[in-house]
C-alpha cells in the first residue's frame, strides 16, 4: 500500500506542475469546462474564445468593449468601402506568426477560405452564411472583400475571423498558430493548458508572462480556488458565492427569455401572451434568486447593442390585469386552460431551476396551467430549434448571447419567419429584418430600434426576462475588470499585476 | 488433597439459549490419573462434553456460564487461573481432539504447520517444532510423512485426519489427552485402528486419557473406568465390566439393552416373484467407477441390508434407483418394468411406490414447514391418494403410528430431537403408502437408544404393512436383528451376499470377517475376544 | 484453472460484444450530436455537412458495420468533439482512474479488514458499536455532499489541502478520502460478519485447545478463512471504482474516465463512450482474474 | 457441539413457540438491540410521512415566497414548518422534506422491489434449469453490470420523459444483477440439500421444489440485501440529480434537495443539510436494521439477541 502511494507520487511528479509553483508574472485562470479543441476557427465558442481570442489568434478588427470607440483596428490598420459591394483592408506590416512566418494578405484569404471550408465545421463560418463573400488579394498588405448583396457591417463580421498562417491545413489543429502575444506551450488534457508570452509580438508586450488555464465544473469550487490562492481569476462564478470583495459583477450580454411558439393555441392569442408577460414579477428575482445588477429586459439584445430602443418600457407586474386578460380571452373561446409546457435547461445559468420554479408558481397564481420540465441540454435542443413540438403549447426558457454590438447576429435567427429558433411568422418583422440587415448608418439604427419596439409592444413576440450579470472572482495580486465580452473572450493583455 | 492428576468437583455449567436457561451439567464430579483411561458415556444432550470444554476453557461466555465447582489440575483450581495461564496449559499439558477432524483442522494451512504450531505456540523454535511434527506424523502412521507435511486437510482420508489431530495434540507430550467422540464419524475398521493407536500412545507417554463417547463398544474396548451421564447428571460410574454386568441405574440398563446385535436373527421365508430386480447396475464419475455392476433381487415384505464402508457405493445404488442421479448402465426392474430409462414424467406416479428415508433427519426436513405440511405434501403432489378433508386425521394417525403425538403436527422440525425428526421423516414416507422404503443410513446419526427404537418401529411397520425395505448401513450389528438378506459391499462391488444368519455366523469373505471383527461389542469380555481375533486377522492378511 | 480462465475469457468476450451492440444502437437513439456540437444558430447545411463528415447520415446498421470493421483493426474511431483518436482520449483518462481506484481500494481493504476483525472479536462491545455506527454515517452520506463540505472545510477554511485538480500528492487526499468512505463502511460490515462466523468455527476451537494466543487466533487462523467472502466484495467495489467515480471526478476536476464518460454521454460523443466502456470492461475482467488467483492462493481447496 | 446438543433436547421437551407470539418475539429481539429498535421506529415515521405527507402539505411545500428566501432555521415567527428554515424560493424546508419523503421512498422502494423480484426470478431459473439457460442469464447479468448506469439513465430518460416511473426503471435495471447472482449461487447450494432431494423422491414438480422448498430458504438473504440496497438506491438517485440527470423540479426528492442546496452550502448551509441528514438517518436506520436481521435470521447467532431480550425485557 505504501508503495502504491510512492508510485502515485512518482506518477504525479511527471504530470503538469501545479500552478502554485509556477514562476512570477504567471496567472492561473479557472474555467468551467475544458475546450475540446484549441482551434482558432472555433473561437466563437466561449470556452475556446477565452483562451484563443486576442491571446493566440488575432482578428483584422476588434470591437471596443471597454471604451466606446466602436470597431478598432487590430491586424488591419484601416478599411474603406471601395464600392457598395467591396471593402478594402490595409493590413499591418511587420507582423509575424508564432511559427515565425510573416503575416500577409494570403494568410487572411486562407483563413477565410479555411473557415468556410466544408471539410471542417468551423463555427465562425456561420456568421458569413447567406452572403456571397469573395476575398481577393490586392497586394501583400492589401485585401479586398467583395460581397453579394452589399454587407455594411463586414468589418464587424471580420472581428470574428481569426487569422491563421496560409500553411495551416484544412483540418482541426491542436497546435494553434497565430499572430497574438501568446503561444500555447503545453496542453495536459483534462488538467491544464499553458500559454507563454511571445518575445517577437508586434504590439506592446503584456504584463503576464505565463497563463495557466485549469478547469472545474462546479462554480463554488472555482470560487474557492481563487479564495485559496490556487487561481488568480475565475471569470464566471455563481452569484451566490459572489460575496467577497474579490468579486466583480459584469453584464455578460446574456439575455434570458421565454420563447413562445405563436402557432399553437392559446399562445397564438395576444392577450394570453400579454398575460404571460405581466404575470411574472421580474423585479422580485433581482437581488434574490438572481444577482443584483440583473436588468429587466425589453429586448433580446443588451442596451449597448446598435439600435437598442430606449422608448420601449418593460410591462409592470400586474396579476389582476393578467387574470382579467385570461378571462377575456377565455370568453372569446381561447383554450386558456390548456396545459402549457415550460421547458427549462438544467444548469443553464446559476439559479436556473429556482428561476423557472418561481415563474411556474407565479404564472399558476394568475391562472395559467403550467407544467415545468427541466431537461438536459440535448433534450432542450429538441424544443428550442425547429421543427417545434406541436402537440401542446410550449414555452422554452433560454438564454441568448450577443456581445457583437449589432442585432444582425440575433434578429434573423430569432424573429425572421425563416429563423431556426423564431417563434413568430410576421410579415412586417421579416421585412424590417431584411431592410435593417442591408442598411447602414443612422438608417440601420432606426430600423433596428423600430423592430425592437414592434416586437416588444405590438407583437409581444416572447416573454423577455432579464439581461443577466456574470460574476468574476479576481485574486488579490492581479488586476482585472471583467467586461461584457468576458463571457466570450479574456485577453491576457488586459490583466495587470500588482 | 490433590491426589489426582485432574479432578472435576461439583461442576455446574449452564447456557442461555433461545429456549431460556439450560443447565448443561449439574454438580458433576470425576477424576483422572496418569496412565488411566476414563470414559464419559452419554447420548447427545447428556452434557458429556461440557466438563471437557470447561477444562479447556472453550465455553464462550456468554452464552455459557460456570455456576459452581472446581477443576483441579495438579491440585490447582483452573477456574481461578488467568486466561493466559490456562492458555499455557492448553496443548502443552492438556490436549484435546475432536469428532469431525475435517471441520476441526484449519482448511487453509498445511497440516505440517498446524501440527508444528502447537509446539511453536508454546515457545518452541520453528525447526524443532517441525522436527517433532514430522516425527509424530510418522508415529501416527501417515504414509510418506515428509511430503504429507505440506498437504492440506482435504487431501487426507477421514481416518488419517483423526491421526493428524492426534499428532497435533501430542506434539508436547501432554499429561492428559481429551478425546471427544474421536471415532464416531469413522468407518468401523478405521475406528478400531484409531482406538488402538490411542492406547499405544498412552502406553508410551503414560498420559491420562479422557474418552468422551456415546458408544458402549468404545467403552468396552478402551476404558479403564467409565461414568454414565444423562441430562447433565452422572447417574452411574464404575469399570466397564461392573457397568455391563451389574448396571444399577435404569438409564444404564436402557443403554445396554439398546446396544444392537443382541436379538434374534430372522430367516427369510418368501419364495414368490421378487418385486425388485437390480441387474448389473453401474455408475461411473468420469474415469472413476463408483459402482461396478451390482445384482440383487428383493421380495415383497423382505428386508435387504446393504452394508459397506464409506466409498463402497452403497448409497449410490439407492440414488440411482430413485433417479437422483443417472445410472451409467444396468437395469432396475420394478414389478417387472424397467424404470431407469423412464422420463421424470413417467416416473412421477411410480415414485409414490418407492420411498426413501435419509441419513440426517435435520437436513431432510424442510425447516420452513410445519410437520403437517411436511407430511401432507405427499398428498399435494399425489392428490389421488387422499381427499383433502381427511388429511388432518391421516396425519394424526401417521404421527401416532411412528410414536409421536397428533398435536406435534403444528410444530417445525427444529423443535424436535434427532430421533423424533427421523420418525417424522418416516411418517412422510409412509404417507405415500409405498411398497418399498429405502433407508439410507437412516439410524447411523442417532443415539443408540433412539437407534433401537427407530429400528423397532421400522420392523413393526414392515410386519404390519408388509413394506419391503432396503436398509443401507455402514456397520453390521445394526442390521443383524432387522434384515433378511445382507449385501456386503466394498469399492463398488458386492463382496458377499447371503442371508443374515449366513453372513453373521459363517462369513466367507475376509472382508466380511474383518468388518465383523472390527465391530465393537458392548460386552468387555466379548470385545476382548474380538480384539484378539482382529489382531490375528490383521496379522494373517498383512 | 487455465481451462476455467479460457472459458471466462470467451464468455466475457461474448458479453462485451453484446454490450457494444446495445450501447452502439441505444446511444444513437438519444439525439443528434450535430445539434449539440454546433452552435444553436448554425444553419441546416452546416449540420448536414457535419453529419456528412462524421458519417452520421448513413443508416445506423451501416455505421455499425463500419465501426466493427475498424474495431477489428483496433481502430476505435475519432472523438467527435476532440478531433483525436477516441482510444487516446480514454486511455489518458483511464490512467488517472486506475490510480485512484488502486490507491483507494488498497487503503480501504487494509483499514476495513483490521477494524472489522477487531470489531468482530468484540461483538456488541463499545468498539464494535462505534466502529459500525461511524462507518455507517459515512457510508450513508451523499458523496457530492461530503466532497463539497470537505473542500469548504479543509481547503477554504483551513487551507490545509488544495481544493481540487491534480499536481501533487496533496491533490489526491480529498478525492481518495471521499471515495474511501462508502466501500470502507460496506467491506467493514462484510469482514465483521464473516469474522463472527469464522470465530465460531471448529478449527478456532482446535487452535484454542492448542493454546494459541488470541492475536494469532484472529489474524492467522480466522482471518484467512474469513477473507474468502470478503475478497469477492472487494472485487465488486474495485470494479465500481474502475467504472469511474463520476461525482468525485467532476467535483475535484480529476481527469478520470468517469468524468470523461458523463461528458461524452451528455455530448453524445459515441466513439469515446464505446472506447471507454471497452477499456473499463477489459480492466474489470483482468481484475476479476486477479481476484480468482487471490482466491486460489487463499484457499487450497480451490487449487486442487 | 455442546450448546446445540443441550438446546436440542430442550427444544424437544419445551412447548413449541406459538405462531401468535412470533410478533412479540420479534419486537423483543428488536428491543434487545436498542439501535435497531430506534432505527425501526424512525423508519416507521418516515413511512408515515411518505404516505400522508403530500396529502396535507403539498401546497405549503410548493408555495414560493421570495421574502422568506433562505430563511434561517430555528425561527418560529413564519410558522412551525419554517423550524428548519426556508429554501431558495422561501418554501418551508420541513414541509418539503416531509412531502419529498414520498417520492424518495417510491423511487427507492420501487427500484428495490422491482429489481429484487426480477433478479431473484432470473436467479432461480439460472440456478435450477439447465446450464445453457443459466449461462445465458449470467452473461446477461454481466452485460447489465458493465452497462454504464449513467448512459442507461440518459437513454431511458431521453427516450421516455424524465419521470419517477422511468427513474425507478433505470435504477431497477442496474440493481438486477446483485439479486440475480446471489439467488443463483444460493440455489446451486440449496438444491443439493437433503430436503430438496426428499421432495424429488416424493415426485414434486420443479415449480413446487423451487417455490416451496428453495425460495423460502434463500429469502432471508435476499431481504438483507434489499434493505442495504434501499439505502444504496437512495444515494444513487441523489447522485443522478446532482449530475442533472434523473428527477427534475418541480418534483422533489431528498437527493434533489441536497443537490439544489449544495450551491448555498457556504451562504445557507441548512438547504442541503436537512435533506442530507434525512438521507443519512434513513440509510443508517436501514443499515442497522439489516445488520440486526443478519443476526436475527441466523439461528447460530440469534441467542445474542435473545439473551439481550431476557436481560432487558
Amino acid at each position: 500500500m505504501k508503495h502504491s502511494m510512492l508510485w502515485a507520487g512518482a506518477l504525479l511528479a511527471t504530470t503538469a506542475l501545479s500552478p502554485a509553483y509556477a514562476q512570477d508574472s504567471a496567472v492561473t485562470i479557472v474555467l468551467g469546462e475544458e475546450p475540446d479543441l484549441v482551434e482558432p476557427c472555433m473561437a466563437t465558442r466561449s470556452n475556446i474564445g477565452r483562451i484563443v481570442l486576442g491571446n493566440i489568434s488575432e482578428t483584422l478588427t476588434e470591437l471596443d468593449v471597454r471604451g466606446d470607440e466602436g470597431l478598432k483596428p487590430r491586424l488591419a490598420e484601416s478599411w474603406e468601402l471601395v464600392n457598395d459591394n467591396t471593402w478594402r483592408f490595409k493590413l499591418r506590416e511587420g507582423v509575424t506568426f508564432s511559427d515565425g512566418s510573416t503575416f500577409d494578405a494570403a494568410d487572411v484569404k486562407h483563413s477565410f477560405d479555411r473557415a468556410k471550408s466544408d471539410q471542417i465545421t468551423c463555427e465562425i463560418s456561420r456568421y458569413y452564411e447567406g452572403i456571397e463573400i469573395t476575398p481577393s488579394v490586392v497586394d501583400e498588405h492589401t485585401i479586398d472583400f467583395t460581397t453579394e448583396p452589399a454587407q455594411p457591417i463586414l468589418p464587424l463580421l471580420l472581428s470574428l475571423l481569426t487569422i491563421v498562417p496560409s500553411e495551416t491545413a484544412i483540418e482541426f489543429t491542436r497546435e494553434p498558430v497565430g499572430t497574438g502575444p501568446y503561444v500555447m506551450s503545453n496542453w495536459a488534457p483534462g488538467q491544464s493548458i499553458t500559454l507563454e508570452r511571445r518575445d517577437d509580438y508586434w504590439g506592446e508586450a503584456p504584463a503576464v508572462s505565463t497563463a495557466n488555464y485549469v478547469f472545474r465544473a462546479d462554480p463554488s469550487v472555482r470560487a474557492a480556488m481563487v479564495q485559496a490562492g490556487e487561481a488568480d481569476i475565475a471569470p464566471s462564478i455563481s452569484a451566490i458565492d459572489a460575496t467577497t470583495d474579490m468579486d466583480a459583477s459584469y453584464p455578460n450580454s446574456e439575455t434570458t427569455y421565454l420563447r413562445i411558439d405563436h402557432s399553437v393555441a392559446p399562445l397564438d392569442d395576444k392577450r394570453v401572451r400579454e398575460a404571460l408577460n405581466i404575470g411574472i414579477d421580474r423585479e422580485a428575482f433581482v437581488g434574490t434568486i438572481l444577482a443584483d445588477g440583473t436588468q429587466v429586459a425589453t429586448a433580446l439584445n443588451v442596451p449597448t447593442t446598435l439600435g437598442w430602443n430606449a422608448d420601449t418600457e418593460a410591462r409592470p407586474y400586474d396579476p389582476e390585469r393578467a387574470k382579467a386578460l385570461l378571462e377575456e380571452a377565455k370568453a372569446d373561446g381561447v383554450p386558456v386552460d390548456t396545459e402549457i409546457l415550460l421547458v427549462g435547461r438544467t444548469g443553464n445559468f446559476p439559479g436556473a431551476t429556482e428561476t423557472y420554479e418561481a415563474i411556474q408558481s407565479m404564472l399558476s397564481e394568475v391562472g395559467f396551467n403550467i407544467r415545468l420540465q427541466m431537461v438536459e441540454v440535448a433534450e432542450h435542443e429538441q424544443y428550442y430549434s425547429k421543427p417545434y413540438v406541436q402537440d401542446q403549447p410550449v414555452l422554452v426558457g433560454a438564454q441568448h448571447d450577443n456581445s457583437r454590438g449589432d442585432p444582425v447576429f440575433s434578429m434573423y435567427f430569432k424573429y425572421h419567419s425563416e429563423g431556426r429558433q423564431s417563434g413568430i411568422a410576421d410579415v412586417k418583422a421579416d421585412d424590417l429584418i431584411t431592410r435593417a440587415t442591408a442598411a447602414t448608418g443612422d438608417e440601420r439604427v432606426a430600423l433596428w430600434s423600430e423592430l425592437f419596439g414592434y416586437l416588444h409592444d405590438e407583437v409581444i413576440a416572447d416573454a423577455l426576462l432579464f439581461h443577466m450579470v456574470g460574476h468574476a472572482r479576481v485574486g488579490n495580486d492581479v488586476e482585472f475588470t471583467p467586461t461584457i465580452a468576458t463571457n466570450s473572450q479574456l485577453q491576457l493583455s488586459e490583466i495587470g499585476l500588482k | 488433597m490433590a491426589d489426582h492428576l485432574l479432578e472435576v468437583r461439583d461442576l455446574s455449567v449452564r447456557f442461555h439459549t433461545a429456549q431460556g436457561i439450560v443447565n448443561a451439567v449439574n454438580g458433576i464430579s470425576w477424576h483422572l490419573d496418569r496412565g488411566e483411561t476414563l470414559a464419559i458415556l452419554g447420548e447427545s444432550g447428556s452434557g458429556k462434553s461440557v466438563s471437557a470444554s470447561a477444562i479447556m476453557n472453550l465455553i464462550d461466555m456468554p452464552p455459557g456460564e460456570i455456576t459452581s465447582g472446581q477443576i483441579l489440575f495438579d491440585g490447582v483450581d483452573l477456574l481461578k487461573k488467568s486466561e493466559e495461564d490456562r492458555r499455557r496449559l492448553n496443548g502443552k499439558r492438556i490436549s484435546m481432539i475432536f469428532q469431525d477432524p475435517l471441520g476441526h483442522l484449519n482448511p487453509v494451512y498445511p497440516v505440517g504447520w498446524q501440527i508444528a504450531e502447537t509446539a511453536m505456540a508454546h515457545g518452541k523454535p520453528k525447526d524443532e517444532a517441525y522436527a517433532r511434527a514430522l516425527a509424530l506424523m510418522e508415529r501416527v502412521g501417515i504414509p510418506d510423512p515428509k511430503a504429507s507435511m505440506d498437504k492440506y486437510p482435504h487431501q487426507f482420508s477421514g481416518g488419517q485426519r483423526q491421526r493428524l489431530m492426534i499428532a497435533m495434540a501430542l506434539v508436547l507430550k501432554p499429561d492428559i489427552l481429551i478425546a471427544d467422540e474421536p471415532t464416531t464419524a469413522l468407518d468401523v475398521t478405521v475406528q478400531a485402528e484409531v482406538l488402538s493407536l490411542l492406547e499405544e500412545l498412552q502406553e508410551e507417554t503414560g498420559m491420562g486419557l479422557l474418552l468422551i463417547t456415546h458408544d458402549l463398544g468404545v467403552v468396552a474396548e478402551a476404558a479403564d473406568r467409565a461414568v454414565v451421564m444423562e441430562g447433565g447428571h452422572i447417574v452411574e460410574s464404575g469399570t466397564p465390566r461392573e457397568l455391563y454386568h451389574h448396571a444399577q441405574h435404569p438409564y444404564t440398563r436402557k443403554l445396554l439393552a439398546a446396544a444392537p446385535g443382541k436379538g434374534e436373527m430372522r430367516d427369510p421365508a418368501s419364495d414368490e416373484q421378487p418385486i425388485l430386480r437390480v441387474q448389473n447396475l453401474q455408475k461411473s464419475y468420469g474415469s472413476f467407477a463408483a459402482l461396478k455392476g451390482v445384482n440383487f433381487d428383493l421380495h415383497a415384505g423382505e428386508t435387504l441390508a446393504i452394508v459397506g464402508e464409506s466409498g463402497s457405493g452403497k448409497s449410490t445404488i439407492a440414488r440411482l434407483m430413485l433417479h437422483l442421479e443417472p445410472a451409467s448402465g444396468g437395469k432396475v426392474l420394478w414389478k417387472g418394468e424397467e424404470i431407469l430409462s423412464k422420463t421424470p414424467r413417467e416416473m412421477g406416479p411410480l415414485r409414490r411406490q418407492l420411498q426413501m428415508v435419509f441419513q440426517d433427519p435435520t437436513q431432510s426436513l424442510n425447516p420452513h414447514m410445519t410437520v403437517f405440511q411436511i407430511i401432507s405434501e405427499a398428498w399435494v403432489i399425489h392428490p389421488d391418494i387422499l381427499p383433502k378433508s381427511q388429511w388432518k386425521d391421516r396425519v394424526a394417525e401417521l404421527l401416532e403410528q411412528v410414536g409421536l403425538k397428533p398435536e406435534h403436527a403444528l410444530r417445525n422440525p427444529h423443535q424436535f430431537s434427532g430421533g423424533q425428526r427421523q420418525r417424522i421423516a418416516i411418517a412422510r414416507a409412509l404417507a405415500l403408502e409405498p411398497d418399498l422404503i429405502i433407508c439410507d443410513e437412516a439410524v447411523s446419526a442417532l443415539d443408540v437408544s433412539i437407534q433401537a427404537q427407530v429400528i423397532a418401529l421400522l420392523g413393526e411397520l414392515r410386519d404390519r404393512l408388509g413394506i419391503a425395505f432396503i436398509f443401507i448401513a455402514h456397520d453390521l450389528p445394526v442390521v443383524r436383528d432387522f434384515a433378511d438378506h445382507v449385501l456386503v459391499m466394498q469399492r463398488g462391488q458386492v463382496v458377499e451376499h447371503g442371508t443374515v444368519r449366513q453372513i453373521f455366523e459363517a462369513p466367507r469373505q475376509g472382508y466380511t470377517q474383518r468388518l465383523l471383527a472390527a465391530g465393537l461389542d458392548s460386552d468387555p469380555d466379548v470385545q476382548a475376544e474380538r480384539r484378539s481375533q482382529r489382531l490375528a486377522l490383521a496379522a494373517t492378511q498383512a | 484453472m487455465k481451462t476455467m480462465l479460457g472459458k471466462r475469457a470467451v464468455s466475457s468476450l461474448i458479453s462485451l460484444f453484446v454490450l457494444i451492440v446495445m450501447v452502439f444502437f441505444l446511444s444513437r437513439l438519444t439525439g443528434d450530436p450535430a445539434a449539440l456540437y454546433l452552435p444553436v444558430d448554425a444553419s441546416e447545411e452546416m449540420r448536414q455537412n457535419f453529419r456528412e463528415i462524421h458519417g452520421l447520415n448513413d443508416p445506423v446498421i451501416v455505421q455499425f458495420g463500419r465501426y466493427i470493421g475498424d474495431l477489428v483493426q483496433l481502430d476505435f474511431g475519432e472523438s467527435l468533439r476532440k478531433a483525436r483518436p477516441a482510444i487516446d482520449v480514454v486511455l489518458e483518462a483511464f490512467v488517472w482512474t486506475l490510480w485512484l481506484a488502486l490507491i483507494t481500494m488498497a487503503l480501504v481493504s487494509v483499514a476495513a479488514i483490521v477494524v472489522g476483525s477487531i470489531a468482530a472479536f468484540n461483538v456488541g462491545r463499545p468498539f464494535d458499536r462505534v466502529a459500525s455506527v461511524l462507518s455507517l454515517i459515512g457510508a450513508s452520506a451523499p458523496d457530492f455532499w461530503i466532497a463539497i463540505v470537505g473542500i469548504v472545510v479543509f481547503s477554504v477554511s483551513y487551507g490545509l489541502l488544495p481544493t481540487s485538480g491534480t499536481g501533487t500528492v496533496w491533490h489526491w487526499i480529498l478525492p481518495i478520502a471521499v471515495l474511501f468512505i462508502r466501500p470502507f463502511g460496506l467491506i467493514l460490515q462484510i469482514v465483521r460478519g464473516s469474522m463472527i462466523n469464522a470465530l465460531g468455527s471448529p478449527y478456532v476451537k482446535t487452535a484454542r485447545a492448542k493454546g494459541v494466543k488470541n492475536r494469532p487466533v484472529i489474524f492467522v487462523h480466522t482471518l484467512r478463512n474469513a477473507m474468502l467472502p470478503v475478497i469477492t466484495v472487494i472485487g465488486d467495489q474495485a470494479a465500481a471504482l474502475l467504472n469511474g467515480a463520476v461525482v468525485v471526478e467532476t467535483i475535484f476536476g480529476f481527469p478520470g474516465v468517469g468524468k470523461l464518460m458523463i461528458d461524452s454521454i451528455l455530448q453524445r460523443d459515441f466513439n469515446v463512450i464505446l472506447a471507454a466502456i471497452m477499456v473499463t470492461a477489459i480492466a474489470i475482467f483482468l481484475m476479476n482474474i486477479l481476484i480468482d488467483i487471490a482466491y486460489a492462493l487463499l484457499d487450497p481447496r480451490i487449487r486442487t | 457441539m455442546t450448546m446445540t446438543d443441550t438446546s436440542d433436547t430442550v427444544r424437544a421437551e419445551e412447548d413449541p413457540a406459538k405462531p401468535v407470539s412470533g410478533l412479540r418475539r420479534v419486537i423483543a429481539m428488536l428491543w434487545a438491540d436498542k439501535l435497531a429498535f430506534v432505527a425501526a421506529l424512525f423508519l416507521l415515521v418516515i413511512v408515515l410521512c411518505a404516505v400522508f405527507g403530500p396529502m396535507f402539505l403539498q401546497d405549503m411545500a410548493a408555495k414560493t415566497n421570495l421574502r422568506a428566501r433562505n430563511a434561517p432555521p430555528f425561527e418560529l415567527e413564519r410558522g412551525f414548518f419554517f423550524i428548519l428554515g426556508g429554501d431558495a424560493l422561501g418554501r418551508p424546508l420541513l414541509a418539503r422534506i416531509i412531502v419529498a419523503a414520498q417520492n424518495t421512498m417510491m423511487v427507492a422502494a420501487g427500484a428495490v422491489v422491482a429489481s429484487m423480484i426480477i433478479g431473484s426470478a432470473l436467479g432461480l431459473i439460472a440456478g435450477y434449469t439447465g446450464r445453457w439457460v443459466g449461462e445465458a442469464i449470467m452473461r446477461l447479468a454481466d452485460v447489465i453490470m458493465s452497462f454504464p448506469s449513467l448512459l442507461l439513465a440518459v437513454i431511458v430518460l431521453y427516450m421516455l420523459s424524465p419521470s419517477i416511473a422511468n427513474l425507478v426503471l433505470v435504477l431497477a435495471i442496474t440493481r438486477i444483477p446483485i439479486y440475480l447472482r446471489t439467488t443463483r449461487a444460493e440455489v446451486l447450494e440449496v438444491r443439493q440439500r437433503m430436503f430438496v432431494q426428499a421432495a424429488i423422491v416424493m415426485g414434486a414438480s420443479n415449480f413446487r421444489i423451487v417455490f416451496k422448498h428453495i425460495l423460502p430458504v434463500i429469502l432471508p438473504t435476499l431481504l438483507t440485501i434489499a434493505t442495504l440496497d434501499f439505502a444504496f438506491v437512495m444515494l444513487a438517485e441523489s447522485s443522478l440529480s446532482f449530475l442533472g440527470i434523473g428527477i427534475q423540479p418541480p418534483e422533489i426528492t431528498w437527493g434533489l434537495m441536497v443537490s439544489q442546496g449544495r450551491q448555498y452550502l457556504t451562504s445557507a448551509w441548512w438547504l442541503a443539510f436537512w435533506p442530507g441528514l434525512a438521507i443519512i438517518l434513513t440509510t443508517m436506520s436501514l443499515n442497522l436494521l439489516s445488520s440486526w436481521m443478519r443476526i436475527a435470521l441466523n439461528p447460530t447467532q440469534r441467542w445474542r439477541l435473545e439473551i439481550g431480550a431476557k436481560k432487558n425485557g
